[in-house]
């Protein structure tokens, strides 16, 4: 850290949102996490509500669970400069997946989970490969694979289908403490994301294919290899998403993960956790920062009643507001 | 142009499918009809080229065409004299999105994905904060003619769409074409060879909100006010540019082969339709033809690393 | 050590080398030079496993080794070092040293292992002015390179493939590298040098390995050749002499002029430009040399000071004011590389709306010497030297007062750099106006009418045509 | 580098499963008393082809017998004031939840994206602004979204309310979240169901079958023998969608019609326009048109009239575009209707409920069609064209402006 203040030539006066934005992508999605609660605490406390209450924090992490465990295979992907547009219907593909084998029996549920997530790990692997060995940009890659899980989707279901035991709820519906058991699941998720971006080789790759493929490719990284586990992993974790959501419905739904718009979303709340959408750049932590903003955001106007529209106009500002932010913290430096 | 050939041979292939299948399909009444319908789509596609070339996206069209819809409906309110200068209103509410997504694009620094997805949200959630959540008033008879009726056996739609085809076409010709195109492929290099690139860019983009006005007249005209009639065109008109042979990234491909994706495009609608491919299965052919198209156009042109020997 | 027998390699059918030998000894520096299309860079990129050899053997130690990757060469010992850094600029040093083979226990990345093995690099290296956690886009270019050669070393190399080292330093940090390449070589690795100056291969170079046309011309002591010897082997040809002989005629009026201009990185900049005039720029690395062209060309503008024509505020202004800039970095900066070399000469007159020449793109290809003169071939397959050709067809569309050359002939091969040294003259006696950026001070010494020398953002004086390079450097250097 | 990720996914799905084990609260409620499932089937023995297909697996024979029984059936109650009619009411006792006032009431809305709710959205708020006892009224929107919906019942299980009203966003997936409501607090649910009975009260309009029915009849009645039929649908796999159209499949079935083509639109105007027109083409003439629901119907009379073809017999449903459509072109039409005054009718049973008045465990509201003869009536110059003319609010405060609308 010395060494960096030593040579990164700080600019003595102004340059705050540097110092807050330059090294530290995540820091200013928590800088503005924090001023939001202090919003929330003061809208709830002038309105007649509890901020803190454990209402409120259980129903924050519960609705941002799936987004968040999305969200981070989301972080995955856009780490390795890639993109995935499919998620949404691969979500409601596997609470389907799910909740079909399952069918309300407590037996099946080991056999369910490890389908769902075979599924989820085929799509990956096909959206993965489709990147990476035909050369199609992600966005019409993944858009492309979206649409043919549609199809798969449309054809086969129509509406609702199989159940979910009651054991398989305690997922979506237990908690201990204030700790819901679904946000210790994303908990889990994000940890278990963080520690590979930190702490392994393949997490290394995942940065260095992202900030340049040439440059990994020349110092032996098997570029192709590392977009295609990036694509994976994302999937996976929209498979877990899926089976969290099939276990908060109690049933599949090929609806669930359109309806909660989870692609765009997602992707919305990894680059608001400062994620660079071009790859090589940011992390989980600016991620998870970015889900909670959203979710304290729509706690807040739920407490308002704010209608879906306007929810719409400021969470439009909010993202455009935050990229111009960082950006502008990228370019004073 | 090489590059651009493949497209018209997969166009020129499914309109061939679909006449075997349909043989009136092309006699003129039928083929207009064809053009008609694909003409808002094609004009999008055409706006939406010049964004794509210029290195940018726009995710906003969708919502904007829904938008200019549920404004003029509102404005209109059925009656004939608001109906041309409502037009005109329309023309310049397109513009003037095209001109905020381009500033905050190339002034502020925001991704352009971002910053659409942005105006995305703003748009449906603005204008029906306006309209108190569904549409309101109705469109005059005078608008509906432009995309519902014709001069003689010409509709009025497939008119509009040859003016807008040559206008791009000749817009891609001109010193402005080629220049965004420069700052498409690198925009460092133009702007030091004197390109004013924010400019080019704020251009493509307003462009695009234009042909996004063109196409609200157009669908507005056809199937009247509807709160979904934009819904998905965005991703319709970036799979028909790309379609096109247009990379993604910018610096190379041409606008009438985005057209020419376009139409590709519709006439994959209107083939699954005839060989009756069911409902459920249309979004996965789509898939499926999307992604080959794209990949094969990969493999043809590989995207070669500066192959210079240094 | 390294053996590389009958090396053959074709691209699309392209013959690019054919039976090309090499041998390279432990501790040895081993030059390779030819000129542009030669195949020095394709060779090394086969001894690095980029590309794969359609014929011919390659031994390390006496075991016939093939490559099918570059991780398989760096694990036989070989590791490469771009002209282009390749490094990531959002990780850290350490991070970028072990790239691709990061230090592993009970499963996780050791950082602590990392980083301590890399300050041990970098500290073995003499580099003590940044540590392995420094983030790599805070470091200069400079600093950069001994990241890679730190990476190298890390990987145990036993050969050392240097392509183009120098290229982005400045001169007092080709001294650094020296030093550094002796410190290998000491090691007992040998280093395989590919550059294309000259000098540099004398200074460091125990055998040259000459390349030509794809095939091997000759493997010599250095020492048994002198500069005109080389050249001769390199291009087949007797040079009459390096550079154009100067004008006769005194320079003309004054077509750009300066003073006491100013900004973030330059001070009381005094400069006259005059029609007829090549002014060399000399100055080390970070001296302010592109800055200069940069503020000349409004694209980092003064700030400060009085400048005729009007001091530029845009690039536009300054184009409208007569005045062309051929970038350092032609890739990056001066061209369109998925666009036809027609496009791209036309570029600066369609951005500026300034009418398009009379005569044609054609002529304009062929009187800068464009071969062949293709207006429909993508600038990105053409050489470097061709590249450079075009960019400076670029400008003779709107035919500019003032052209600004900021390294005309880094990368590009010695024909061309003649010929882009001939063109240079020739535009000048047709009236123009040169300023000429270079870091190679033979270039700088033999093209120009006078040198002005940059030290920290300043003039640190003027010299006359035909000073000595000890000149040039001590007032660049002094203190 | 495979191994490590592998063992990471490892981790992740240890964890998943060894989180519930620990887990030891739960904001989950017991099993609910009895699910009430959907009847098996009825397995409908298609008779000759009629071009309809397969009978949808969403048919259920006792329900389709019941809606047609009470669409003869007399409603009880004032006959000005459909959203307080009822039929066939088999009334339940209250009084556990009585309680003296205010009030405060809750509302879990599943979403407000179309203009059908959106109608009944401003009616609901109409209704609670007549109401002095309600003293506060939070209402969450969903957006469509059933894991938001489930956290916002359990937000809204949380606040204090008196009485909570769920319109569900889909039947099967909010169950688990309405029984996990109903402990705690009154629970009235309307429009769409729930696979439970444990809310106080079910308010619905007839339903989907005697919607499809009435449009079928219609159309069987007026298409002369041999006629073809397009049949729109917006979407498959919606449940009050389906019902529609497989009411309609029995009606169709059982006449002299040929159904030429069962085709989607996803509610999209300009794609019913050119599927309409594209049937014209291939088969010359098209003698009916049925759809699933009026939001396209005046796309689908357009298609005919730029076809330069007089316009057959069609339905559309109560919404201002179609009826306007409908007296200006002199259409032979029929408008079933799934009535926005519903959206009443909850608030008005929530206070029921909370006095301790016996309400009807089902609460079925009549669902009246427009007719030529009706037409007049519910045309209401001045009303937005996406307007639903059924929505009973024409005597509330606000309107019409409320409603979009200029008197």
């Amino acid at each position: 850290m010395t060494q960096q203040l030593k040579l990164g030539r700080v600019p003595a006066g102004g340059a705050l949102l540097r110092r807050i934005s330059a090294d530290r992508p995540a820091r200013p999605v928590y800088v503005a996490l924090a001023l939001l609660v202090v919003l929330g605490w003061l809208v709830f406390a002038l309105d007649g509500g509890t901020f803190l209450g454990q209402e409120n924090i259980v129903g924050i992490q519960q609705r941002s669970a799936a987004l968040g465990i999305v969200a981070v295979g989301q972080t995955l992907v856009i780490l390795a400069g890639s993109l995935d547009l499919s998620v949404a219907y691969l979500i409601s593909l596997t609470s389907l997946v799910t909740a079909e084998i399952m069918a309300g029996a407590d037996a099946n549920v080991p056999a369910a989970v490890a389908a769902a997530l075979a599924v989820s790990a085929l799509i990956g692997l096909a959206n993965g490969l489709i990147v990476t060995r035909l050369r199609v940009h992600a966005f019409i890659a993944t858009l492309g694979v979206a649409l043919v899980v549609r199809g798969a989707l449309d054809a086969r279901y129509d509406g609702p289908a199989g159940s979910v035991p009651e054991s398989f709820q305690h997922l979506g519906y237990d908690r201990i403490g204030p700790l819901p058991v679904s946000a210790l699941l994303w908990a889990a998720v994000a940890a278990c994301a963080w520690l590979l971006l930190s702490r392994t080789r393949l997490g290394y790759r995942i940065y260095a294919v992202g900030g340049d493929a040439e440059v990994a490719r020349l110092s032996g990284v098997r570029t192709e290899r590392v977009v295609v586990v990036a694509h994976v992993l994302c999937s996976v974790c929209a498979g877990i998403a899926g089976l969290l959501l099939a276990s908060r419905l109690g049933a599949g739904a090929p609806t669930v993960g359109t309806d909660g718009g989870y692609d765009l979303e997602s992707i919305a709340a990894v680059v608001l956790g400062g994620t660079a959408l071009a790859g090589g750049r940011g992390g989980v932590a600016g991620t998870v920062g970015g889900v909670l903003l959203l979710a304290v955001l729509d706690s807040i106007f739920n407490q308002l009643e704010v209608n879906s529209f306007a929810k719409d106009v400021v969470r439009g500002v909010i993202l455009v507001a935050a990229l111009a932010i960082y950006a502008r913290g990228r370019r004073t430096r | 142009m090489r590059r651009a050939l493949p497209i018209f041979v997969v166009l020129a292939g499914l309109l061939v499918a679909i006449a075997v299948v349909n043989p009136y399909f092309l006699e003129p009444p039928a083929f207009l009809a064809f053009v008609k319908r694909a003409a808002p789509l094609v004009i999008l596609a055409a706006g939406q080229y010049f964004v794509i070339v210029s290195g940018e996206f726009d995710l906003s069209v969708g919502s904007l065409v829904t938008a200019e819809v549920v404004i003029a409906a509102r404005l209109i309110d059925g009656s004939a004299e608001a109906t041309w200068p409502v037009l005109a209103l329309m023309i310049a509410f397109g513009l003037i999105v095209g001109l905020v997504n381009g500033v905050v694009t190339t002034l502020l620094r925001v991704p352009s994905f971002i910053t659409t997805l942005g105006m995305l949200l703003i748009l449906s959630g603005a204008v029906f904060l306006w309209t108190g959540g569904s549409p309101r008033g109705a469109l005059s008879e005078q608008f509906r003619q432009l995309g519902r009726g014709s001069l003689g056996p010409v509709p009025w739609s497939v008119l509009i769409l040859a003016v807008v085809a040559a206008a791009a076409v000749w817009a891609t010709r001109a010193r402005f074409g080629h220049t965004l195109v420069a700052a498409g492929d690198n925009d460092r290099a133009a702007a030091l060879s004197g390109v004013r690139v924010a400019r080019v860019r704020t251009v493509a983009f307003m462009i695009s909100g234009l042909s996004a006005a063109v196409a609200a007249i157009l669908l507005g005209g056809f199937a009247g006010v509807s709160a979904q009639v934009g819904k998905g065109l965005e991703f319709q008109a970036i799979t028909a540019v790309v379609l096109g042979g247009v990379a993604l990234g910018g610096g190379r491909g041409s606008v009438a082969a985005a057209m020419a994706g376009a139409f590709t495009l519709e006439a994959l609608f209107t083939l699954l339709n005839l060989y009756g491919i069911s409902g459920a299965l249309e979004p996965a052919v789509q898939g499926v033809i999307i992604i080959a198209a794209v990949a094969l156009g990969a493999v043809r042109f590989p995207r070669a690393r500066a192959a210079a020997a240094s | 050590m390294l053996r590389m027998t009958g090396i053959g390699k074709s691209f699309l059918g392209v013959r690019v080398l054919g039976g090309v030998d090499l041998e390279v000894s432990a501790g040895e520096v081993h030059a390779v030079v030819g000129e542009n299309g030669a195949g020095k860079s394709t060779l090394m990129k086969i001894l690095a496993g980029v590309h794969a050899p359609d014929e011919g053997t390659i031994e390390i130690d006496g075991r016939s080794v093939a490559f099918g990757h570059p991780v398989e060469a760096q694990r036989a010992g070989v590791a490469i070092i771009y002209q282009e850094l390749t490094l990531l600029p959002e990780r850290t040093v350490a991070e970028n040293v072990f790239l691709g083979r990061e230090p592993v226990r009970r499963g996780l990345v050791d950082r602590a292992a990392m980083e301590t093995a890399t300050g041990e690099l970098l500290k073995s290296l003499g580099e003590e002015s940044f540590g392995p956690r420094d983030l790599v886009r805070r470091l200069s270019v400079a600093r950069q390179q001994v990241v890679e050669i730190a990476k190298a070393l890390s990987l145990n190399a036993r050969i050392v493939v240097m392509d183009e080292p120098t290229a982005p330093l400045a001169d007092h940090e080709v001294e650094l590298l020296y030093t550094l390449v002796r410190r290998l070589t000491a090691r007992g690795i040998a280093v395989l040098y590919v550059s294309h100056r000259l000098r540099e291969i004398f200074d460091l170079a125990d055998r040259i390995t000459v390349l030509k046309d794809g095939a091997r011309v000759t493997t010599t002591e250095a020492s048994s050749l002198d500069t005109a010897g080389l050249v001769r082997l390199m291009v087949g040809r007797e040079l009459d002499s390096y550079y154009p002989p100067r004008a006769a005629d005194p320079p003309g009026e004054v077509l750009l002029s300066v003073r006491g201009g100013g900004n973030a990185r330059l001070r009381d900049i005094d400069l006259d430009l005059r029609a007829g005039e090549i002014v060399g720029v000399a100055g080390l690395q970070g001296s302010g040399r592109t800055e200069l062209a940069k503020a000349l060309f409004g694209a980092e503008p003064f700030t400060t000071g009085e400048m005729t024509p009007r001091r530029p505020r845009s690039v536009r202004e300054a184009i409208a004011a007569g005045i062309g800039l051929v970038t350092e970095d032609r890739k990056a900066e001066g061209l369109l590389l998925n666009q036809r070399v027609r496009d791209n000469a036309l570029l600066v007159a369609r951005a500026t709306g300034a009418p398009q020449p009379r005569t044609g793109v054609e002529r304009l290809l062929e009187r800068v010497r464009l071969s062949p003169p293709r207006p429909a071939q993508e600038v990105r397959l053409l050489s470097g030297g061709n590249q450079q050709k075009v960019v400076l067809a670029k400008w003779m569309t709107v035919a500019p007062r003032v052209l600004l050359f900021d390294e005309p002939t880094r990368g590009v091969d010695v024909g061309a750099k003649a010929a882009i040294h001939d063109l240079m003259r020739e535009l000048s006696q047709d009236g123009m106006a040169i300023l000429m950026i270079s870091s190679e001070l033979p270039e700088l010494i033999g093209m120009s009418d006078r040198i002005v020398v940059l030290r920290d953002g300043r003039l640190a004086g003027e010299l006359p045509a035909g000073s000595t390079e000890e000149a040039v450097m001590s007032l660049a250097a002094a203190s | 580098m495979l191994s490590y990720s592998r063992r990471f996914l490892a981790a992740a799905a240890l964890a998943v499963l060894t989180l519930p084990v620990a887990a030891c609260t739960s904001d989950k409620p017991a099993p609910s008393a009895s699910g009430a499932p959907a009847g098996a089937p009825a397995g409908s023995a298609a008779p000759a082809d009629k071009g309809t297909g397969e009978q949808s697996k969403f048919f259920v024979q006792a329900d389709y017998d019941a809606q047609m029984a009470m669409r003869k059936a007399q409603p009880t109650g004032p006959s000005d004031k459909p959203w307080e009619q009822t039929i066939d009411p088999q009334l339940v006792d209250t009084a556990e939840y009585k309680k003296a006032g205010p009030y405060h009431l809750c509302f879990s809305n599943a979403a407000v994206d179309n203009p059908w709710r959106q109608v009944g959205w401003k009616t609901m708020q109409a209704e609670v602004a007549l109401h002095k006892e309600i003293t506060k009224f939070t209402a969450l929107d969903a957006e469509g979204k059933d894991d938001k919906q489930i956290s916002d019942i359990a937000e809204l299980t949380g606040k204090g309310c008196d009485a909570l009203i769920v319109s569900p966003n889909t039947t099967a997936t909010l169950t688990p979240a309405v029984s996990g409501a109903c402990p705690k607090v009154p629970v009235i649910v309307f429009d769409r169901g729930v696979q439970t009975d444990c809310p106080v009260t079910f308010i619905k309009p007839i339903g989907g079958y005697a919607f499809g029915a009435a449009a079928a009849e219609f159309l069987v009645d007026k298409v002369p023998a041999g006629g073809k039929i397009l049949a729109l649908r917006i979407l498959p796999g919606v449940d009050v969608l389906e019902t529609r159209w497989s009411a309609a499949k029995v009606a169709f079935d059982k006449s002299d019609l040929q159904v030429v083509g069962v085709e989607f639109t996803d509610g999209d105007a300009a794609k019913t326009k050119s599927v309409v027109s594209d049937y014209i083409q291939r088969y010359g003439k098209i003698d009916g048109v049925w759809m699933d629901a009026g939001a396209t119907a005046v796309a689908a009379v357009e298609a005919f009239e730029d076809a330069g073809q007089p316009v057959p017999p069609i339905n559309g449903e109560d919404q201002q575009d179609f009826l306007k459509k409908w007296s200006d072109a002199k259409l032979t039409a029929i408008a079933p209707t799934y009535p926005t005054y519903q959206w009443r009718t909850p608030v008005i049973a929530a206070l029921k409920v909370l006095k301790g008045e016996q309400v009807p465990k089902v609460w079925n509201l009549p669902q009246p069609a427009i007719t030529q003869e009706n037409l007049a009536t519910y045309l209401k110059p001045g009303m937005p064209p996406l307007h639903y003319a059924l929505c009973g609010c024409e005597d509330l405060p606000g309107y019409p402006e409320k409603w979009g609308g200029t008197s």
